[in-house]
């Protein structure tokens, strides 16, 4: 089980195909890590509410993070936190996706000055694949940040390097510039 | 059927096969459609929509991308799980869900294994179930699922009594325990000349007898408001807690098959199996596997229906429904459908 | 035992009516905006987005000013004595060459404060919130029109004025000095004179 | 000796489970760190501090009193209007300045809108926390109808920054009336609908009747406020008791809890003084809307800078979860010397390991939903 | 009975009156709300007598807050009180050098107080004699320092994160 813990070396037509079928069924079924850590969370319970409707995109909640896809950092990430945000995403299984929701888990936000207990940023301890900017993020906003996760996973293939190292280097890249 | 694969198939053990898996067939359609029909139900009753961008008109393709996507997870296994147990216990979960169906007759033309005890065989085989969750709990080593593990055990156990109470008063009125006899003892219209002979109308205790059933059916399938051994709110998932990729699919379509079992099971004994309810219009064994499929997916959908309304209940009043309620009222309503029959 | 009646009564009752509201409303028409195909319209004046219309843009800093989380970068170079900014389309007169204008819409709390501010209206926000990106330095969003080499261009015709001008300040002041200097020596011979 | 020996057997060891940070009924990021026996909480120890924000930090870093509006949204963001309200009075007492009318009764009115989106939102998730998934959907349909209301007035869906000091940042639309009025009219059957599909459930009634009562005098010594003192029956709103803003003008009824269907002072109370409120927040809207000048600058008052003399102040407000405290001590400097916020759910969090005692896991999360609690909030 | 609502001046001499020690004075003021001040090593007895004496019957802490002043290197305590059957609010103060900044605990007269002291500890090092549990409540155990002081320096890393931007 886990496909994707295989390398291939070489494409062929075979993999090409089935890339594309496996990442049609990764970025179809994004089941997102259902916990909220400030305002954005409300924004978030809004986004999975009649009026914008997760389930369209076959995104659901997971309470348990060995089921989630991806996992929503929505609100502030404070330091006391940091290391349960770190724990949780460490609990989840390959492959595995971030979103980053609103200013203060972006960047720490409005309170990236003086909040001496808030961490400026969660891809400080986590490495991030989209940033969604707001403060909260329109429900909409959230979605859009959904559909450029899924233009992402369009782009992953069995043959290259698995995704979470592509990520784990993306973040390596990010924080060492 | 077997006859007819053994005549198209030249080898006979291929053919034995092909027999012994329709059932999966049927299960693994079935649950990509429940799934799907979940959703959606959830979604219209909450004015909402459901899956709709997934594969094209209304999401159809939905659950096939979500179980496209649990075999690509990784597998977790965590250290301190006892891993032989968190191994077997999905599978062990699906097998048994699996085995009942051999005696379910799906039409006339089709039932597994047409033994004598039939219903005997399916309600051991759903003890299972328990077994199975109770090993895949204990396995995970987290506390969150012992505790979802041992409501399971009790909530399991505790329901069984009255399932097999109405269950054995139904096999009173039919006085026999294979289920394609008991179908067949069903077909025709001849209550009050219009209503077809099913064991619902034939006896108004087993009215009673069928309302106790489908809350015990509810309990065993453990489907709000008797969700308890998942509770998503109190447990986080449960016993379900620690798994991950398609070990946990497997739970998630145990869990379905579940459903469909109890589901095919209450039609089977009130509602007529895979008898038309128009006499002899619209029957065989094409159409009467129509029929079935249709009464168990009514079921199928008053269920989730009841599960998108109603919150859930706690684990003692649960106990309580059942030990104080629902077993005596199943046994004193065991001893009117005797008299009844003796009277008529 | 009636009360237990009289409870199980309750319970079918209640369950019976709330079935019969969701029944309802499994019919009734959902209230979901299918958002990438139907995008609804956003009231006027509402908070997704900063522009800043550059040309408008004077360099006063009262918007930096009034950020809370200063996410505001401005910078600024006067403009030569040589050169003519012209005027916003509010006719303010431009002063400042605006070589820096970024905003980080990741530290950014959408509080609109910076809006009020301003003397030429020329930031404000726009119902524009599809910019989720894969790097958050993109979020950085930068006003500012001028090309590096524009940069370094007007800061050294600002020094090169500056210098011209402190040369000239100190030539005058030098002068002052030479004057003053006179003038006391004119004083002292004069008080001397009156000491004589 | 026989009850010796089966004592013995019997005799279970207690278990420590952890509840949170993440866990899908503790409201954010509350831990609760809970000693069970068997499935009876003998002992809960609620760890806060996840969310702590610094607020009282940033009010004192900010230069300007206005700048420090945008933050308190961000302390209750469930009911941002209450929180910005709250502050602004403060201020404006210290400056003893006088509002307008007309900014009065939309504060008012937008206040209580606030209150109705807050509690039903609360009222969702404390049937979330109970297993109905499908009331917290209808109540946030409704609860998107405020919010259109909010966005087209101020331009943002949850944190409003709109209340300032002396007035408001900008006038409301011609729209913002009639589309009041409209709100009030078609939300009133589904309340209707709500007690129906919930309230009045059986299975609800069960779950939360004589659950984590709450007696009158234990509320009062942990000076419990809002719905959870009203719960326990004492009738005490500073709407009412001590009216601030413009609240002594209108007619409406402080719902209390009356141990309908269990004990006073139960989860079911404090849940059905939130509905009960819910009805009045309406009745106030409606007075308000009528007496509302429809003519006025609301932005005649506000002062260009902000000039403060020396002194302190502690103003109380009443929202949603309960009696908001600021208190402000200024110098005379234009950024407050210090804001302390005495926040409900902070105090009302603390109660909670008195009144879960003996109570199953299952009613621990009642208790903890009924409590409402905003951890944004608690921890500040 | 004379239960009648009371203006702080009135209850500032009502206390004068009736508590030999400990009250230090009435702080009238030019703008917001007057305070009493009391001395912070008999805090615990004035409560006592504020929520039992049956012309006062404080029976609310409406809030307890930690300031700190450094002009004066003092720490202050501000109780607000409030009696919901007479109606009437009062506003307390204690102030204690910043080198050895005790206070008596109110938290066995008003349990509401035993959070409120914790939070006034962790963020301003104000130390509450006789309270069960004085621990950090809003930052983590092993936090540096008390942030709400005007002398507060940032600790640089925590858990080998950064605390900086």
């Amino acid at each position: 089980m886990g496909l994707l813990d295989k390398k291939y070396h070489d494409s062929n037509i075979i993999i090409v195909s089935l890339d594309s079928a496996l990442n049609w069924a990764r970025k179809s079924s994004l089941w997102y890590e259902q916990f909220g850590l400030a305002c954005c969370a409300i924004e978030m319970m809004a986004t999975a509410a009649s009026h914008y409707d997760f389930d369209r995109f076959g995104i659901i909640p997971r309470s348990s993070p060995r089921q989630a896809d991806v996992m929503i950092v929505a609100g502030t990430v404070t330091m006391k936190m940091a290391s349960r945000i770190e724990r949780l995403y460490e609990q989840m299984s390959e492959p595995r996706y971030v979103i980053s929701m609103g200013s203060c888990s972006n960047s720490g936000g409005p309170y990236w000055e003086h909040g001496y207990h808030v961490l400026k940023g969660v891809d400080k301890v986590i490495p991030v694949d989209v940033y969604v900017p707001g403060c909260p993020p329109r429900p909409e906003a959230l979605l859009e940040g959904f559909l450029t996760l899924q233009k992402k996973i369009e782009g992953e293939s069995l043959v290259e390097k698995k995704p979470s190292e592509k990520i784990t280097e993306d973040a390596d890249r990010h924080e060492t510039t | 059927m077997l006859e007819f694969l053994e005549n198209i198939i030249p080898s006979s053990p291929v053919a034995l096969v092909v027999f012994a898996l329709f059932p999966m067939v049927i299960i693994i359609v079935y649950a990509l459609f429940a799934i799907w029909l979940e959703r959606k139900v959830a979604g219209f009753i909450q004015d909402r929509l459901g899956p709709m961008r997934t594969g094209g008109f209304h999401g159809w393709a939905q659950t096939i991308a979500d179980m496209l996507k649990l075999i690509q997870k990784e597998d977790i296994i965590p250290k301190d799980a006892s891993s032989f147990l968190f191994k077997l216990a999905p599978f062990m979960i699906f097998t048994a869900s699996y085995a009942a169906f051999a005696v379910i007759p799906f039409s006339s033309g089709y039932i597994g294994s047409n033994i004598n005890i039939g219903v005997f065989y399916l309600l051991a085989i759903t003890s299972f179930l328990t077994i199975s969750i109770i090993m895949a709990s204990w396995a995970s080593n987290n506390k969150w699922s012992l505790v979802g593990g041992m409501r399971t055990a009790a909530q399991m156990v505790s329901y069984e009594v009255p399932t097999i109470v109405t269950v054995l008063s139904v096999l009173i009125v039919a006085g026999s325990m294979n289920l394609m006899t008991i179908t067949e003892m069903q077909t025709g219209n001849d209550i009050m000349g219009f209503l077809p002979n099913w064991f619902i109308f034939q006896n108004p205790f087993l009215i009673v007898a069928f309302a106790i059933f489908a809350i015990s059916m509810l309990a065993e399938s453990h489907r709000v408001p008797f969700d308890l051994p998942e509770s998503e709110s109190e447990l986080v998932a449960g016993y379900q807690t620690e798994y991950s990729g398609m070990r946990w699919g497997m739970f998630m379509l145990a869990e379905y098959a579940d459903m469909l079992l109890l589901s095919l099971l209450g039609a089977t004994l009130f509602f007529g199996g895979w008898n038309s309810p128009f006499g002899t219009f619209m029957s065989g064994p094409i159409w009467g596997f129509g029929w079935f499929m249709l009464k168990g997916m009514l079921l199928v959908f008053v269920m989730m229906w009841i599960r998108w309304t109603l919150p859930r209940y706690r684990v003692d009043q649960l106990m309580h429904i059942c030990w104080s309620i629902l077993i005596p009222l199943s046994f004193v309503n065991f001893v009117l459908v005797a008299l009844w029959e003796m009277i008529f | 035992m009636q009360k237990q009646l009289k409870e199980g009564y309750q319970t079918f009752k209640s369950i019976f009516i709330g079935m019969a509201i969701t029944l309802r409303h499994l019919f009734q028409p959902s209230v979901t905006i299918q958002y990438p195909d139907v995008r609804v319209e956003l009231p006027p004046g509402v908070r997704s987005k900063l522009y800043v219309n550059i040309d408008d843009c004077i360099g006063c800093l009262l918007c930096a000013r009034a950020c809370p989380v200063n996410c505001i970068d401005i910078e600024t170079v006067k403009a030569t004595s040589d050169v003519d900014l012209g005027k916003t389309s509010t006719g303010n007169p431009k002063r400042l060459w605006v070589t820096q204008f970024d905003i980080d819409m990741s530290k950014c709390m959408y509080c609109d404060l910076c809006v009020y501010p301003c003397p030429t209206n020329c930031i404000y926000m726009v119902p524009e919130y599809e910019y989720s990106e894969f790097d958050r330095k993109n979020l950085i969003f930068e006003f500012s029109n001028l090309s590096p080499e524009k940069v370094t261009e007007v800061k050294d015709k600002l020094e090169k004025e500056n210098e011209e001008k402190n040369r000239q300040k100190e030539l005058a002041q030098q002068k002052k000095d030479q004057e003053k200097k006179d003038q006391e020596t004119d004083t002292d011979t004069d008080a001397g004179k009156a000491g004589e | 000796m026989t009850n010796q020996i089966t004592a013995n057997i019997h005799e279970t060891k207690e278990m420590t489970i952890n509840m949170g940070p993440q866990h899908p009924s503790t409201h954010g990021v509350l831990r609760l760190e809970v000693v069970l026996n068997g499935e009876v909480v003998t002992r809960v120890h609620p760890h806060i501090g996840y969310l702590h924000r610094c607020f009282e930090k940033y009010a004192e870093a900010m230069d300007d009193y206005s700048k420090v509006i945008p933050y308190t949204d961000r302390i209750d963001y469930v009911s941002a209007m209450n929180q910005e309200h709250g502050y602004v009075i403060a201020v404006e007492k210290l400056l003893q300045l006088e509002v307008p009318e007309r900014v009065e009764y939309v504060r008012v009115i937008l206040a209580e809108l606030q209150r109705i989106a807050s509690h039903l939102l609360g009222i969702g998730t404390f049937g979330l926390d109970l297993g109905a998934f499908t009331p917290f959907l209808y109540c946030f349909i409704e609860r998107e109808k405020i919010l259109t209301i909010f966005e087209k007035i101020s331009g943002a869906r949850l944190l409003y920054n709109y209340i300032c000091v002396g007035g408001l940042m900008r006038d409301v639309p011609d729209s913002f009336k009639p589309e009041t009025a409209d709100f009030v009219k078609t939300f009133r059957p589904k309340i209707k609908e709500l007690n129906d599909l919930l309230s009045y459930n059986q299975i609800f009634i069960d779950r939360t009747a004589n659950i984590g009562v709450l007696p009158a005098e234990v509320a009062l010594n942990y000076a419990a406020s809002g719905p959870m003192l009203r719960g326990s029956g004492v009738s005490w709103d500073l709407r009412k008791n001590d009216p601030y803003s413009i609240y002594d003008r209108f007619e409406f009824d402080i719902p209390v809890g009356t141990g309908e269907v269990g004990t006073v002072g139960d989860c079911w109370d404090r849940y059905m003084v939130r509905v009960r409120e819910m009805e009045q927040s309406l009745v106030i809207i409606e007075q308000a809307l009528e007496q509302m000048p429809d003519e006025g600058n609301v932005m005649e008052a506000v002062p260009k800078r902000i000039r403060m003399k020396e002194g302190e102040i502690y103003v109380r407000t009443e929202t949603p979860r309960g009696e908001l405290g600021y208190y402000i001590i200024s110098d005379k400097s234009s950024s407050p010397f210090r804001v302390k916020v005495r926040a409900p759910s902070f105090v009302n969090l603390s109660i909670l390991p008195a009144i879960s005692r003996g109570a199953l896991l299952s009613d621990l999360v009642a208790i903890v939903g009924s409590i409402d609690i905003v951890l944004g909030e608690v921890d500040r | 009975m004379p239960t009648a609502m009371k203006q702080p001046e009135e209850i500032a001499a009502y206390l004068n009156d009736h508590i030999d020690e400990g009250v230090l004075g009435f702080v009238p003021a030019e703008v917001g709300q007057p305070w009493i001040s009391v001395a912070p090593d008999t805090v615990k007895k004035i409560a006592k007598f504020l929520r039992d004496d049956q012309e006062l019957r404080f029976n609310t802490l409406m809030c307890l807050s930690g300031v700190h002043y450094p002009a004066e290197q003092e720490l202050g305590v501000t109780y607000h009180l409030h009696s919901t059957t007479l109606g009437h609010t009062v506003a307390l103060k204690a102030r204690v050098p910043i080198d050895n900044p005790r206070v008596q605990s109110v938290e066995s007269i008003w349990k509401t107080a035993d959070w409120h002291e914790r939070e006034a500890w962790d963020m301003l090092g104000i130390v509450f004699d006789g309270h069960p549990n004085m621990a950090r409540i809003l930052c983590p155990d092993d936090w540096i320092g008390h942030p709400l002081r005007k002398d507060y320096v940032q600790q640089e890393t925590y858990m080998g994160v950064t605390t900086r931007f």
